[in-house]
Order: structure tokens, then C-alpha cells, then sequence
């Protein structure tokens, strides 16, 4: 795997622009409802993605562009899934909380904090349980380490050893709820108290993560059960985009600047040659200026079609109208 | 022509798709010794792969059963207690039922939730003792509340077979209920059933108290003629089925053993008057408003839609209007 | 008479209960920064102790609310999304309400749940766009909907001084609406109110849509004279209010925004319909039966309740009957 | 304290009689839907109470007759719970599982296994913030630990540093679910991973149990945060005495009378001289016969009032009938 700085490298670029191109079709309201930024967390979702193969499952978040992008979703139907066109990957039914690609093993990203890690879970066994040779990663924030649903996931994994990684992305803040005053004790330690082997890694390497990770998936396909990795990461921008108009007093500018200083992109990038470094930026450019043009041109879908897939057994609904 | 216990059914109908298919699969507490009976020698018959004894986490293995229905299998859970729904709320309504819409229709969640012992179990008090159903008729989930034993048998084969997650409360009310049985069958799901012809009244009963009607309509031969409807499940509800019986009748009154407000009474009565004039006000008898159900027995009882208060209803509808 | 935003009433009513009773403090996710903006300045005025930020932790944190409300305080509680009631249903209804009628009468659970924003947030998509109201009034639990800023004020303080556990829902389609505030006053629990007079028809709305309402109202003037009742609390039902409104006008619409089956407006034709005999069908408008909110914006909207709907119910029910 | 042997004998046999005598009333039919006997476990509850004070609070589980008797419940108004009879606890309202006596700090045994512990933490922060020196203990089994909602609790408690003893009764199996199937990871190891003091102790000697108690409530008086202690015991009966007439298989009896061996009455009767045990064995029995008199002398409750208490507002629920 000898390109395999660069293909780091091209993924961490493509979720950087990719993010700064959604938050622009946000300001120019052809995304809906805004999204939560990626930005400063590229290189975990880069680097977890890069030691799974194809065929194994993740589950993203909230704040779930990253995952999607790492696992290989393309980006123009992820992009006009947030622009809400027919031709995203849900239909436009989900949006920037719900993309998903079954197809290649995207079992979604989750609005709900800390509920998709049982999910993960259940799949994952499901899979392996058939025959098929899958580990799953299911990434989450240190606010999802305070739901009971999530550590209660710790216990079923550990205890039938179903192959997950649980991936905390540790960026510091739950929205503006600092870790230290929300997480007693530590993120690894409550792993370890589940009996799972627990790392913590620099989130902002896009290396590090994929040879943690690595390891971990090494040790889950042989036979392993499931295993933690803290990513310690800083968040660039705001919780939400709705930060961008309302102001909310919660980070020190200090500690924002601090936190921009050490860039996956930038780390990673300097890791490549100048020259190859702009191809893939370029590379990287072209595709997604396609991916804005591929959403914009994708039609809207039709109203009739709002209750579309309510019912996967072909039940119809009845309509509310009068 | 065998004698067959409602409970036997339900065993039966576990046994015979976990025959038929292989994806199927329990998941439960205490379900291997068969605590509730339901499960009874189904660990012996398919082994532990197949029968699956939980901790008690029951959101995570909610939420574990959706991954696995997204990956392909059809678990069944069974729930030892009716409020344990209230648990698992978010982990059904929330993921299970929307991850279908929410993903532009790329999975379906085929899960049963099994809640043998529904209502009240006399001596059982407060917290064991609800009777949910109307709460996930209004979310939209599948519902069914099974009368007799072929039905126990027919609604829980469809149920696991239904590609939409489905609830099937077996009431304790009827778990002990035996019946002759010609063949064993599935039974359609939205579909129900006139249990006993009549011309002057509808009376829809739910579950358990398809019983106590039938015996009150019996009581009431000569003087009242009752036609007795058992919806069987209760979302999606069989509003035409319903309207057929009530346009021949004119009037209408609905037994059900869930709280009246908002409950599938009110569901019934509206559905029904949308499309029928009616003869009287319809009635309906139920829980009171918010109920919870005190310990002692004769309180318990009280709080109880019981044969009196519907023999009552009757009277009241028949001696009102045209 | 100053001008009062909806949201600012919210806030104000919790300041001046945190002014009147030092039993009362908050809890919630980002309350102090005021992520949701309803508890913009709590925090400075009545310092840390009464305003507290919690994890990520809602069942914890909401049965904490009961524990406390169990040793004399009055807790208010603030959640970011309708559907976190889903995770809590088990806390609220089978605790927090069961705890009196269980103790025989030992203890009272004084815990209001305000949720800012229920309904659809457009862009929020499935997972934060629920509208739960009509699953509390099922259960029991005391349920408000205010539709103006006079009402977010009265129906909060009274919640909160209330002995009795009341979910508050704010929903998003009303939190930007302002009106012109004489005196803030409480407004008892319970008791609906007549927005607008009329002859011909009673036309109950639920929270924002009151206002959509009052619209199709104007809009009907010369060709149908419509009253408007708004409920306010959806349990206890203020059925005397609107049986009398009915009496008069001899029929019945209903619009809400929650999904059909089972839903508040089931239950308040058929509260109305064991009362009084109408001059025809009675309407509703609703959500549809299970409904999921896509994330394309004329999906969301195709799925709410909408005024063409509510004319055209209108139009029907006048067309029909005597 | 030098009567202190006395005093948990004392306890440790009023329990085992009170259970034995509850058991007779079982099977007699005067206690109507069973009990989860407590007997073996009789210990742990005298030992934890001996080292509190009057005014500090506990919450019990369904296994929850012990708790409620140790901290100083009145036998007799015990057991009339029990039977159901107004003269109970609880009114008749609650019975086994719910039985509570706010007046001595008892807020009730919790039938939801794991709702407990977040409950008595709210209460015992909101008596502390009100001035009050209470600590508090919550009992929960070895199952609980596996429920996220008591996860969430320990992380609340120990954020907060709120005095709570987290009791964990570890009797090998959670109903048929045997610990090793259920727990991955250490029970002590949990309440470490929160930053928590966790030991084990023997839960067969009273002793032993109020010593570790004694030092913990020293260091919770003294300001420290919350802490756990295991208690490792046997259940010497049934989960529930259904299981005196359903054999369900899943304890070796060679385990069963291995673990009976270790009996917390005999150890700690063996402390004391054998005429003082006789003595208290007497009074034991004296309070038990009256007990036992007293509850079955109690009216049953008037089913008129079986609403009573379901709003402490003074609200009425509408009732069910047509
Ligand atoms: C169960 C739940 N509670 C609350 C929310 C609202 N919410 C959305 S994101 C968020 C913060 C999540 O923090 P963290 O897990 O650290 O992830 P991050 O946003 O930092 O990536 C909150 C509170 C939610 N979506 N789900
Ligand atoms: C949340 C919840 N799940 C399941 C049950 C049913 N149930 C009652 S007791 C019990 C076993 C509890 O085991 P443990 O916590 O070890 O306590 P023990 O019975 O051994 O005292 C179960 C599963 C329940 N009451 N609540
Ligand atoms: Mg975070
Ligand atoms: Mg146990």
C-alpha cells in the first residue's frame, strides 16, 4: 500500500472541501436546516476508513459527512442528499443526519447520540453470523459516552465478542458541554470496564488512526471481540451552523486557535511531495465542483412521493387530510 | 380436531418459522428456561444460536435486533413486561420504524416484539401491569393484539414474516384461552373479523375482551342482537371491514383495555364516523384516563373495562337515537 | 402593552418562577450558553446552582428530576428534541407518574418538561421533527400546547407550580410568533379558550396551527363563519369549553399536528360525539397514520397539516349533513 | 454501639421470618401475584441500614421486602401491603414491589430493574442543596448493572458527587441469567470506570456488610462522592415464588446447597449467647404474628377509591365507563 499517504491525503481533502463546500450551500440556503461541520476531525474518519475493507460496516453521526465520505459514498449524491434532490443517496429523504449507502456498507448516520452503536452491533454479528468475513466501526463523540444505550452496546459486544470498534471522536465539547464536566472517570476506562482493550490516539494524524485501527481490525478478524479507540480531536468550526449567526459563549478564542494549529490536512499533506500534493488537490477540486453541480441539477422530489419507503412491507399510509 | 392453548400457539408459531427459516431467531430474557412458558423447548429444538438469552439491556438489544433486521435476519424479541415498550421507545419508533423512510428506502426492519402477558396480571401492580398498544397504533408501528389461540398462531407468523418491525401483545387476559383448532395458518395482518353476527350493535373488542364481549352478547340474546368485531390488529386498522358490520348495525360500541384518552377507542369511533351515519352516539369503554393500576385485586379489577360497564354501553346506545 | 415574542415569554416565565420559589432550578443540555435561546440569561441571574447543564445522559438526568421532585424541589427540564421523550417515556410515565397513586398517596412529582422547538424544525428531517403530544395525553400525563406568547408565559408557570409532572411542547411553528402583551398572568391547566367567534363551525387547533387557524378564518369570512377553539392543554381536555362551542355551532373539524391514529384529534371528536349530536361528520386534519418527516423541505411540509387541507375540511364538513 | 450484634441479628431474622411468613400468605392466597423472596440475601440490607442514620434515604428493588424492613419499616403495615389491604404502606396501592414509607426515608421498592439509582441521587442532592446531612444507598441486583440507565446514574452521581451508596447485591443470576452470561467485564469495575471507590464484600455477614458501609457513608459524610459496594450473597429461594409451581432449570442443587450453607442468620445468630437469640427470636416472633394479624384484620380498599392519588394536583382522571 505504498499510495497509501496519498490516498489518506485525498480523503481528508475531500472532507475538508467537502464540508466548506455544504456550509457554503448552506449561506446560500440550498442546504436546509445547516449541518454540523467535520472540519478539524477529517483525519479520523480517514484514517478508521482506511484499515476497513469494502464489505465491513460503519455507522456515522450527527456530524457525519466524514464517515460517509471516508467509506467510500460518493460524494455527489452525498452532496445532493444534503441539498435534499431525488438523486441523493436517500432520495432526499434524509439529509445531512441520515446519509446512508448500503451498498457499500454505510448502515447510515444517526441524529440520535450514542443510539447506533447497538445497531452496528446487531449487524455486524448478524453479518458474520451468515458466514461473511466483516468487522464493523461505529464512530460516536465523548458526549455519546453518557448514554446508557451506548454503554450498554459496550456490554452486549464485549460479551458475544461481535467485531466492532467503537470509535469516540473526543473533540472536547458535547454542543457546549466541555468533557471534563460531563465524563467522570475516563472514555477508555469505561471501555476497559467492559472488558475491552481501549487505545487512545491522536485523532489528528490521519496515520496514527488508520494504524491503531489496524491493529484493532487485525486482532477483531482473528478472532478478537470488540475494541475502543479514543481519537483526541478538536473541532475547527462551530457545533452546528446555526453558530454561525448566533453566538455561543462557550470556547475561548485562545483555545479554538490552539486547537486549528494541528490540521489533519496539513499534517497529513506534508507528508506528500508539493507536486503530488496539488494533483490530488486538484483532483480533489474537480470532484467536488462536479458533486455541487451534479446536487444543484438534481430535481426536487415530488411531494407525492413524501410517505415514499414509510413502509418497507408495502403498507400505505393513510393521509392526514381532512 | 386438537385443543389448543393461546400460549401453545405462540410457541407453536415460534417453532414453525424458526423451522421455515433460517434467518429467523430469539432474542429474550430467561428465554432458553422459558420463564413465560412461550419459548418452551425451543432451546432444545434449535439450540442457543437461535434462542438467545439477553442481559438485561433492553435498548441495546432492541437496537441490536434492528441491526440485525438490517443486515438481513428476522429476530423476534420477547419482552417479560408491557412497560418495558416504554423503555425501548425511542430504540422502535426512532430507528427501527424510520430507518426505512429516512434512507430512501435502501433496508427494512423486520423485527417482532413479543409481549406475552399484556394488561394486567393480577397481583402484578403499577409498573407491570400496561396495556401499550394504542401508543404504537399512533406512531405507526404494527400492532396486533391476538384474541384466540389460531389467531396467537396466524397474527404472530405474519408478524415475523411482515418485512415492517410489528408488535404483538398477547394479553394475559387470554393467554389461557383453549380453542378447537383445524389447521394452523397465518393470519393477514390488517385484517379483521366479525367473531359473532348480530343486527342491532357493533361491538369491537380488543384482545382479551373479544371474550367478554362474546359473553355479554350471549347474556344479551333476545334482547339485544350483538355483532361482535375483533379487529386483531390494531394498526393498520381494517377500517372497511369495520364500516361493513357498522353500516348493517347503525351503532357502535368499542371495549378496549387501554387508557380512553387517545386511545384506539377514540381511533375506532373516529374512523368509523368518518365514513358511517351512525344511529346513536357510539360508546366506548375502556381504562380511565392515565390509569395505573393499583395492587389490591378488587382495584385493580376497577380500573379494568369490565363486562358490566359494556352490558351498560350497550343498553345506553339502544335506547338512544333514531 | 409591550411587544412579546413566544420564546422570550418562555423565558420570562421561568424567570419569574426562579424569582418566586427557590425550589424551582433547571436542568438540560447547554442551558447555560442557551443553545435553544429559551434560557438566554438564566444562568447569570440565578447562577449555576439553579441553571445546571447535564451530560448527555436524559434518563438519568430526567429521573434525577423525579428523585428531586421526590425530596420537595420543582425541577424543570429543557430537551433539544422531541423525540429525547421517546428515550425518557419509561422515566416520565412509569415513574414519575406512577409514583403517587403507587405510594398510596406518600409523594407528589412536581417535574415540568419543556420542549422547545416539537414538531418540525424544517431540515431537521425524521429523527427531530416528531410532534409526541397525543402519546401523553394517552398515558396521563397533564400535556399543554401553548399558540401565543401569552400562553407560553401563563401555561409554563403554571406547569411548573403545578404538583403534578406536564410536558410543555413549544412547538418550532410558534416560537417565532409575537403578540402584544398586556399582563402576564398564569394561565390554569385545562381550560381552552375561544380565539376567534363564529356560527357555522368549530374548528380546534393545536398549538402553532392555531394561527393557521385563525388565517383560514379571515380568509372564510362572508362565506363561512368559523370559530376557533384552542384547547390549550391537550390533557386534561377541556371538553366542557368546547362542548359548548360545539352546542352552538353544530360542527366539528379538527386540525393537529400529530399523526392520525390515536392522535388528539381522535379523541377530541370523539369527547365531543358522547356529547353532543352534530349537523355532520366531523373532520380532521392531521399528520398521516405513522408519519415519518422527510428531509426535503416540500416533503416536511407535505407530511404537516396544512391550510389547504384545513379550507378544504371546512368546505366538507359545511357540505355535508342537515 | 455495643448492642450492635443484637441489632442485626435481630434484623437479619425479622427478615427471614417476615419472608417465610409472606411465602405462607402466598400460598394461603391472601397475598394475591407472588413475591421475590429475599431470603439468603437478608444481610446485606441489615448491614447496609445499621450504618445509616434515620433521616437518610434508600431505594429497594423488587426483591425489595428487606430493604424497606431494615431501614425501619413497620412489619405490620408491611405485610398488610402485602395483602393489598387498606391499612398498608401504600394504601393496598403498590404491594410487593412498590412498598415505601416516605416518613423514614424508604422511597419505595422500583419493580424497573436499574430506575432506581438515578431517582434516590436526585433525591438525596436535592435534600443536601435543601441543608440536610443525608446520604442514601439504592439496592439493585446483579443484573442492573447491564442497564444503561443505571450507568448513566453512576456517571450523574459521581459528576455531582452526589453521597450515594451504590448497594449492588450480586446473588450469581438475574432471574435464570447467570452473572458470568450477563456481565462482561467486573461489577466493581464499573463503578471504578466512573471514578468511583468500589469493593466487594461478603454479603452473607451483616458485619462485614455495615462495616463497608460504615466506612463508605464516613466518606460520603465527609464529603466524598459516591461509591459501590458488591455484595456477594445467594439467593436461597425462588427469583419469584411462581417458581414454587413452575421447576425452572437453571441452578445445579448441588450450587443451591453450597450457597445455603453461608446463611447471614446463622452467622450472625452464632455471634450472640444463645438465650439472648432465644429472646430475640421471641420478639421476632411476637412481631411477625401481629404483623401477620394486623394485615389480615385490614379492610380491603373500596374499589370507589381506586383512583386515588393518581394526581397529587387534586386533577380527576375521566373514568372508563361507556
Ligand atoms: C440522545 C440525544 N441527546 C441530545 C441530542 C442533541 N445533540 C445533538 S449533537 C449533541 C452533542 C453531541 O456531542 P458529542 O457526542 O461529543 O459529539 P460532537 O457533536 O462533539 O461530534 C447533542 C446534545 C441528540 N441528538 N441525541
Ligand atoms: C428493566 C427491567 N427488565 C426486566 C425486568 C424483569 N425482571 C424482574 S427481576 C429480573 C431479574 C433481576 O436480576 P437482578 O438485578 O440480578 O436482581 P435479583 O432478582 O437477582 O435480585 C428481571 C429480568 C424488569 N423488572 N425490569
Ligand atoms: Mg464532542
Ligand atoms: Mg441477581
Amino acid at each position: 500500500m505504498t499510495d497509501d499517504p496519498v490516498r489518506l491525503y485525498r480523503t481528508v481533502r475531500l472532507i475538508r472541501r467537502f464540508e466548506e463546500r455544504a456550509i457554503e450551500l448552506v449561506r446560500s440556503g440550498h442546504i436546509v436546516g445547516g449541518i454540523h461541520p467535520y472540519l478539524g476531525q477529517e483525519g479520523i474518519a480517514a484514517g478508521v476508513c482506511a484499515a476497513l475493507r469494502g464489505t465491513d460496516l460503519v455507522t456515522g453521526t450527527h456530524r457525519g459527512h466524514g464517515h460517509v465520505l471516508a467509506k467510500g459514498a460518493d460524494p455527489a449524491r452525498t452532496m445532493a442528499e444534503l441539498c435534499g434532490r431525488e438523486t441523493g443517496s436517500n432520495r432526499g429523504r434524509g439529509g445531512s443526519m441520515h446519509a446512508a449507502d448500503f451498498s457499500i456498507g454505510v448502515l447510515g448516520a444517526n441524529a440520535i447520540v450514542g443510539a447506533a452503536g447497538a445497531i452496528l452491533t446487531g449487524a455486524v454479528w448478524a453479518r458474520r453470523r451468515r458466514g461473511d468475513d466483516v468487522v464493523g466501526a461505529t464512530f460516536f463523540g465523548d458526549g455519546a459516552v453518557n448514554e446508557g444505550m451506548l454503554l450498554e452496546a459496550f456490554n452486549l459486544a464485549a460479551l458475544w465478542r461481535v467485531p466492532v470498534l467503537f470509535v469516540c471522536e473526543n473533540n472536547g465539547y458535547a454542543t457546549t458541554m466541555p468533557v471534563q464536566g460531563a465524563v467522570a472517570g475516563t472514555i477508555t476506562g469505561r471501555a476497559e470496564a467492559f472488558g475491552m482493550p481501549a487505545a487512545v490516539v491522536d485523532g489528528q494524524d490521519p496515520e496514527r488512526v488508520r494504524d491503531a485501527t489496524a491493529a484493532a481490525v487485525a486482532r477483531m478478524r482473528a478472532g478478537g471481540g470488540p475494541e475502543l479507540v479514543e481519537a483526541r480531536t478538536y473541532r475547527f468550526d462551530a457545533h452546528h451552523t446555526f453558530e454561525h449567526s448566533v453566538r455561543l459563549d462557550y470556547r475561548p478564542p485562545q483555545e479554538v486557535a490552539a486547537g486549528r494549529e494541528r490540521d489533519p490536512v496539513v499534517i497529513q499533506g506534508d507528508r506528500l511531495p508539493e507536486a503530488t500534493r496539488r494533483i490530488v488537490d486538484a483532483e480533489v477540486e474537480a470532484t467536488l465542483t462536479a458533486a455541487v453541480e451534479f446536487a444543484l441539477a438534481g430535481p426536487h422530489p415530488d411531494p407525492a412521493g413524501a410517505l415514499d419507503h414509510l413502509y418497507a412491507s408495502g403498507l400505505v399510509a393513510r393521509t392526514g387530510g381532512g | 380436531m386438537p385443543r389448543l392453548s393461546y400460549r401453545k400457539a405462540l410457541t407453536r408459531a415460534l417453532a414453525d418459522e424458526l423451522a421455515r427459516d433460517s434467518d429467523v431467531f430469539l432474542l429474550g430474557e430467561d428465554i432458553r428456561v422459558a420463564a413465560s412458558n412461550v419459548t418452551a423447548g425451543l432451546l432444545k429444538k434449535f439450540g442457543p444460536e437461535r434462542v438467545i438469552d439477553t442481559p438485561l439491556s433492553e435498548q441495546a438489544f432492541t437496537s441490536f435486533a434492528t441491526g440485525a433486521a438490517l443486515a438481513g435476519l428476522r429476530p423476534v424479541i420477547e419482552f417479560q413486561i408491557p412497560s418495558l415498550l416504554f423503555l425501548v421507545f425511542e430504540q422502535i419508533v426512532n430507528h427501527a420504524h424510520k430507518f426505512p423512510l429516512m434512507t430512501g428506502g435502501q433496508c427494512a426492519v423486520p423485527v417482532t416484539y413479543l409481549v406475552p402477558g399484556s394488561g394486567s396480571r393480577t397481583g402484578w401492580a403499577g409498573q407491570h401491569s400496561d396495556h401499550p398498544y394504542s401508543l404504537f397504533a399512533h406512531v405507526g408501528v404494527t400492532t396486533v393484539v391476538p384474541a384466540t389461540p389460531a389467531d396467537a398462531y396466524g397474527l404472530l407468523v405474519s408478524a415475523i414474516r411482515c418485512d415492517d418491525p410489528v408488535v404483538v401483545f398477547a394479553p394475559a387476559g387470554a393467554l389461557e384461552v383453549r380453542a378447537d383448532v383445524d389447521d394452523l395458518a397465518p393470519v393477514p395482518l390488517g385484517r379483521g373479523v366479525v367473531r359473532r353476527a348480530g343486527d342491532d350493535v357493533t361491538v369491537v373488542a380488543v384482545g382479551h375482551l373479544v371474550h367478554d364481549a362474546l359473553a355479554v352478547a350471549e347474556e344479551l340474546t333476545g334482547e339485544v342482537s350483538v355483532e361482535v368485531f375483533d379487529p386483531r390488529t390494531l394498526y393498520p386498522f381494517d377500517v372497511d371491514g369495520l364500516v361493513d358490520s357498522v353500516s348493517r348495525t347503525g351503532r357502535l360500541v368499542v371495549v378496549d383495555d387501554s387508557n380512553r384518552s387517545c386511545g384506539i377507542a377514540a381511533e375506532i369511533i373516529t374512523s368509523v364516523l368518518e365514513r358511517v351515519r351512525l344511529a346513536a352516539p357510539p360508546r366506548r369503554v375502556t381504562r380511565p384516563d392515565g390509569a395505573v393500576l393499583p395492587f389490591a385485586p378488587a382495584l385493580d379489577r376497577a380500573v379494568q373495562p369490565g363486562r358490566d360497564q359494556l352490558t351498560a354501553a350497550i343498553h345506553l346506545c339502544m335506547k338512544d337515537g333514531s
